[in-house]
């Protein structure tokens, strides 16, 4: 096997993924998808949860197949490349693992076989307005009652929030951080729905009075911190494979446009200013898939200073790629790419969801920052 | 610090007055939004403009023109922008009317310079194709004489705001067999409510709605519809995308972005403190401002240049690729103000009511920054843009 | 006259100074000059005093010109094209201002004359090791005597400090700054001098309890500082304007080889792709000439803040620019470029020192924005 | 975090351990200086290492290989940069040994090879001419047979240390009027001493020396100086081509200058701290760091693709325009720790006892900076590298 390459069996679940992807939601079926509730295809999520890919990032003594990594990037670039619109980063990926990392043995038999069957649709509530992209919890509070708490605060851009079943609320309480599981139809809760440039979906949730018993609180303190920054990491690996898939797409979208389009004669692509740019997105490109591959692989690391820095590195180099490509695509093309009706125009969008979503390039540099820095002669992997 | 001339400086006090007196309050906070404005709220300021003199500045006096310099065009574009005038829209103004006033025949001046003059009639532009954009001389709608009329088959694209338009001007092949594709086009303008002229929107991907494809079936218009020679269509379009060339530095517009960037940032709050702390941020606004302003100064010089020399320069491409370059930066800034709300979206720009209120600004940030990606593409991309700085300026050989 | 350009007379002191270098410090000649003592031509320098440049900067009550600005701004463009190694920027620009702005009466008559006579060449000692781009005295200090002062300390990267018969020295004291002037010949005053990667010619200065009588001492307290921070911006305006004339020299030289030199049987400048890197450098340059023209008028400003804010503007964007330009000229040469021999390479060093000469892109970024903001519908010049 | 197989990571250890043992600490404290290195520097640490059977890892095993895998050859390359050996001269290693060894005859193996083999003759390249870079085909230099030697005339350039150099090896033309200008070339080695050919040095823009031009004025050498068969040479140049794009990503001299920048940054005063304090240098450093770490594992993609397929991979191409940018980028970072100081330059690298010792380093790191340029030109400008990757990747048509 190659290093730092999908193995046989990973490539197999990509072309498995493809074949799903593009039955069920090519860029026609998309489009229909997206104007109608709940936003993606429920048809296309049915077969995620046959196919089990919804079982990728859950440990296996829960039903899982136990790879957060490499196996979900195989399908995350796939997801990008048909900016597929079902809440698989949202539910399974960000969701889901916040659960797998903090709940006990109770709560994950409870809720991990409801999540990959499809059922239940957590989405982690990661963002505060006026907080910017900072991970822990500021204005959300959890005020101490006889029996649990109360919940007061306000998220916002929560991915997938629009169509969730539950809310993962990290919330500041006295001298903790709880981590709580807030069903969507709880009283208290407003939820406000809205489409991402990426055309997937999210939410703004604004908590008045939520009380939450024991019981909902999946975990506090160290490992309520822990486990949001995991799914955090597990979430911007995900995310790093997803803007791979689709710049993929739109690179050969390019490709093909130069190639038949006609300018005085002959195909565009024929001029040598327009193939220097070419060649700039593929080599973006195969910078992005090899942080993408490491970030991947870094998710299974029990050194949390690692895993951090190489999915930090990733993600700060594809935050500012992602726009960029799109942008550059975009000009390759011309007018064609303005148009919404072009498959292009929804890759350059997603781009630019995928270059804000999970923390943009300054933020994931200064956390890159923040870690260890390299020692010595060693490698960044050692 | 002395840039403009004192008559300049005199000039832009005057603009700025008359703007302050004479534009109304809700027109200029419905343009400064971001909504999109519609035909009413552009021809409203358009009227207050021909009222006062001032919306054909161009022109030859005895058409209505009141004799600005480019510099004094320039600063009042400016000054429009920053007070959130809604802009000019330019195809009667600054395309058809020169062209008709310089090539139109007498009664042609009467049809349809006063509907300019006074905001009346709204123009818009039959030029690119679906197969004919950088390449415009390879268009393939036709024009065949038929008695006194001419029978117009065809496609143009990217029609800017044909939605709103009363009439087109537009190139039409007339000698399918000339030796060169730049010969045998001919000029022709037509009414839009013409049987057999149908409009498609075009969503663009910022879910806006400004630019159309038009299509021609059968459409018969009258032969006095055809602008000056047949066959010479393709030197008044030259004429007319020369003088396209004024406004292409779009310095109004980014002076805009640039004096709500910094207020942005301030009052962006993060944590305790705003954006403004943030000295990875900081550092890029303050490198967009000097960028900014450099083209700006770039703008200046040429265009006195040009007002001293009275001929085009071929530098102008400069403000073109920059304009679009920097412009587009800010949109990108302005949206990064926003942190992850940057990734909202609102499909329809005429509003949206659902949205939470707090991600409205976002929304429009976020589809602006979208939609200023047409500037290095509209216009003459920046790659036509280059090339002709390499063949003119430098003169290298292709 | 045209808003930002030269007028008429500007253009004729420009043309008389290109003249006079092309006559005295062609290429050749001024590779021959560099490798010998003074590091310049003597001859050149005694024309340059002669047509009456030097008196440029200079009040026009003791013998100048009383134009800091744009006549200065003419004559470093055209230096900055011919690469020119004459102490102009040192001597009379920085050390010059610094005199002129800060000296009173009695000084100005002193030393205004033997300056622009060429005689007297002060040299501005701004730098200390381990400051950075400080523009204040940290380590030199002044220590109080009976009569006098002694003073100790190193400044390092002073601008022709290898050919000055004068430093210009800031120096802290206990509860002020001062500005000194030192022979260079007084004892405890140890010179090294070195060669920049501009060619000119550059020293650091150890200073060994150097007595200093009264009267060495220019001035003080806010007028010190002042003195040298309109120096400064002075000396940046002209450096910026050098800088001009450097990239403007490259680009005709750029241009030219892309015309001539042949590969594939035809002239490389026929390569759409090199077409369009050269039209990259084309605007960069136009970009610069604009900072650099507001930068001129700026320094004969009351308003300091204007004046700091419109030289740092054009130092920031010309200091990124200059080596970025000098990157791109080299790329789009190939072999030639990396020559000595090539007068190309020369400029491509020389654009290299004008990036880092008087404050970095960085440094001048804060300075700037440290200057009041734009103030509402207000232009930057207002 | 398993990036290299378990073997790798053995090997790694392996060189690690070795190179600690055996490289002189004062060969590794000069190459780690940036002075410039001598004939006896270079070939000295070549010794040493073909003692260990090290020297000609790809070779077949008969002529001295010892079978390294291209990932095993990136480890020992990375190794040996972190640990400041000398690096490998590659001409007569990479180059002209492996086509000796393919297209030579026997004598001529027999001849050659042990000097390469063992560190005792340095080959020189001569194949760029004045007028023959990118576009290498069009070579003039001619070779004309009379009776048992051939007689060379012309100019080659870019002579990478022919100053050191016992034998060059070269493409020359042996058949003028071929209809294509690829045919017709002969590939031939000759001692530099021989009579006729002289070497003049090139001073780089650093002020370096590390390229020459070398003349050939009526050279006789034998015929049996021939490599394989008259007028193929071109074929054998394309072979040997192919074989130098093994250290193209040059990933150790990144990780060098990576490992430094950190510390350097850290270690350079401001006031009362640190570079590292200036959030806006940080950020920068991050970034470069960053750039790095995607190149490195671009790289080992790639190799490992290779080795699996066993065929070049073109994407190559990739690796050669990152690592020239990556470099050049780290190269001036490092230059802009020094602040005011990076302005400094030391014409001469081989040592001007009159600057000040605060000013070395940066002397030194300004001359790499200038030196780096070259990176994006030599074997294959960026432009070309681009070209290929537009045809054979991209598949776009000239």
């Amino acid at each position: 096997m190659s290093i730092l390459d999908y193995s046989e069996e990973q490539r197999m679940l990509k072309d498995s993924t493809r074949r799903l992807l593009e039955s069920h939601c090519s860029f026609k079926q998309r489009c229909t998808h997206m104007t109608s509730p709940p936003g993606y295809s429920k048809a296309a999520w049915e077969q995620m949860v046959e196919v089990g890919i919804t079982s990728l990032p859950f440990p296996e003594d829960c039903g899982g197949f136990g790879s957060p990594g490499v196996e979900v990037a195989a399908v995350m670039e796939e997801i990008g490349r048909a900016t597929a619109l079902e809440p698989y980063l949202a539910s399974i990926v960000l969701g889901g693992s916040t659960i797998a990392r903090g709940a006990d043995a109770h709560h994950l038999q409870e809720f991990v076989p409801a999540i990959i069957a499809g059922s239940m649709h957590p989405a982690l509530a990661l963002y505060e307005p006026d907080h910017r992209y900072a991970l822990k919890p500021m204005g959300t509070k959890a005020q101490a009652r006889e029996e649990g708490w109360i919940l007061n605060g306000a998220k916002t851009m929560v991915l997938g929030g629009d169509s969730a079943t539950h809310f993962l609320i990290p919330a500041k309480a006295t001298d903790t951080t709880l981590l709580c599981l807030v069903p969507a139809s709880t009283h208290g809760v407003r939820v406000q729905g809205y489409q991402t440039v990426g055309d997937l979906g999210a939410a703004d949730i604004i908590l008045e009075d939520v009380p939450l018993s024991p019981s909902q609180v999946i975990c506090s303190g160290d490992r309520a911190e822990d486990a949001v920054e995991y799914a955090f990491d597990v979430g911007v690996s995900a995310l790093c494979a997803e803007a791979v898939g689709t710049m993929e797409r739109l690179l050969e979208l390019t490709r093909d446009y130069l190639d038949t389009r006609k300018q005085f004669g002959v195909a565009i692509g024929s001029f040598q200013a327009l193939q220097h740019q070419a060649v700039d997105l593929l080599v973006e490109l195969e910078q992005c898939r090899s942080l993408s591959q490491l970030a991947a692989r870094a998710v299974s690391e029990q050194a949390t200073g690692r895993r951090t820095a190489m999915c930090s590195a990733a993600k700060a180099y594809i935050s500012r790629s992602a726009r960029v490509f799109a942008q550059q695509a975009i000009q390759l093309h011309g007018g064609i790419a303005l148009t919404d009706e072009y498959e292009g125009s929804h890759l350059a969008r997603r781009l630019t969801l995928q270059s804000y979503a999970l923390g943009d390039e300054d933020f994931h540099l200064q956390r890159y920052a923040r870690q260890p820095a390299l020692s010595g002669n060693n490698a960044w992997w050692d | 610090m002395q840039v403009y001339s004192e008559a300049d400086t005199r000039f832009r006090a005057e603009v700025r007055a008359f703007i302050a007196e004479a534009l109304p309050a809700e027109m200029a906070r419905k343009a400064r939004s971001g909504v999109a404005l519609n035909r009413e709220d552009y021809f409203g300021w358009q009227r207050i403009l021909a009222e006062q003199g001032w919306l054909t500045p161009t022109w030859p006096a005895e058409h209505g023109g009141c004799g600005w310099t480019p510099i004094q065009q320039h600063i009042f574009e400016v000054e429009s922008h920053l007070a959130g005038a809604p802009r000019i829209i330019p195809f009667g103004i600054k395309m058809v009317g020169p062209v008709i006033i310089h090539f139109g025949n007498e009664a042609q001046k009467a049809a349809y310079l006063p509907g300019i003059r006074e905001a009346t009639t709204w123009w818009c532009q039959g030029f690119s194709e679906p197969g004919a954009g950088s390449d415009l001389a390879s268009l393939r709608t036709r024009a065949e004489r038929d008695g006194d009329h001419y029978v117009i088959n065809g496609q143009k694209t990217w029609t800017t705001y044909a939605q709103y338009a009363d009439m087109i001007f537009f190139l039409a092949r007339t000698k399918p067999d000339a030796p060169r594709k730049q010969e045998g086009i001919s000029f022709f303008v037509a009414r839009m409510d013409t049987p057999g002229i149908t409009v498609r929107p075009i969503t663009t991907l910022d879910g806006g709605h400004e630019i159309n494809e038009t299509f021609f079936e059968d459409v018969r218009i009258p032969a006095e519809n055809l602008i000056g020679e047949e066959n010479k269509g393709w030197s008044y379009a030259k004429f007319l995308l020369s003088n396209e060339r004024a406004g292409i530095a779009r310095v109004g517009e980014v002076r805009e972005l640039i004096r709500d960037l910094h207020d942005m940032t301030e009052s962006q709050p993060v944590g305790n403190g705003s954006l403004l702390d943030d000295p990875a941020f900081l550092r890029r606004v303050t490198s967009a401002e000097i960028d900014a302003l450099a083209h700006e100064v770039t703008t200046l010089r040429l265009l006195s240049r040009e007002q001293e020399s009275g001929r085009p320069n071929p530098l102008t491409s400069v403000l073109k690729i920059r304009g679009s370059e920097v412009l587009g930066r800010l949109a990108e800034l302005q949206m990064e103000v926003e942190g992850p709300l940057a990734a909202c979206f609102r499909p329809s720009p005429a509003g949206d009511p659902e949205l939470p209120q707090a991600l409205l600004r976002p929304a429009l940030k976020t589809g602006r920054y979208l939609n200023y990606r047409k500037f290095g593409i509209f216009g003459g991309t920046t790659e036509i843009q280059k090339n002709i700085l390499a063949k003119t300026v430098l003169d290298l050989k292709g």
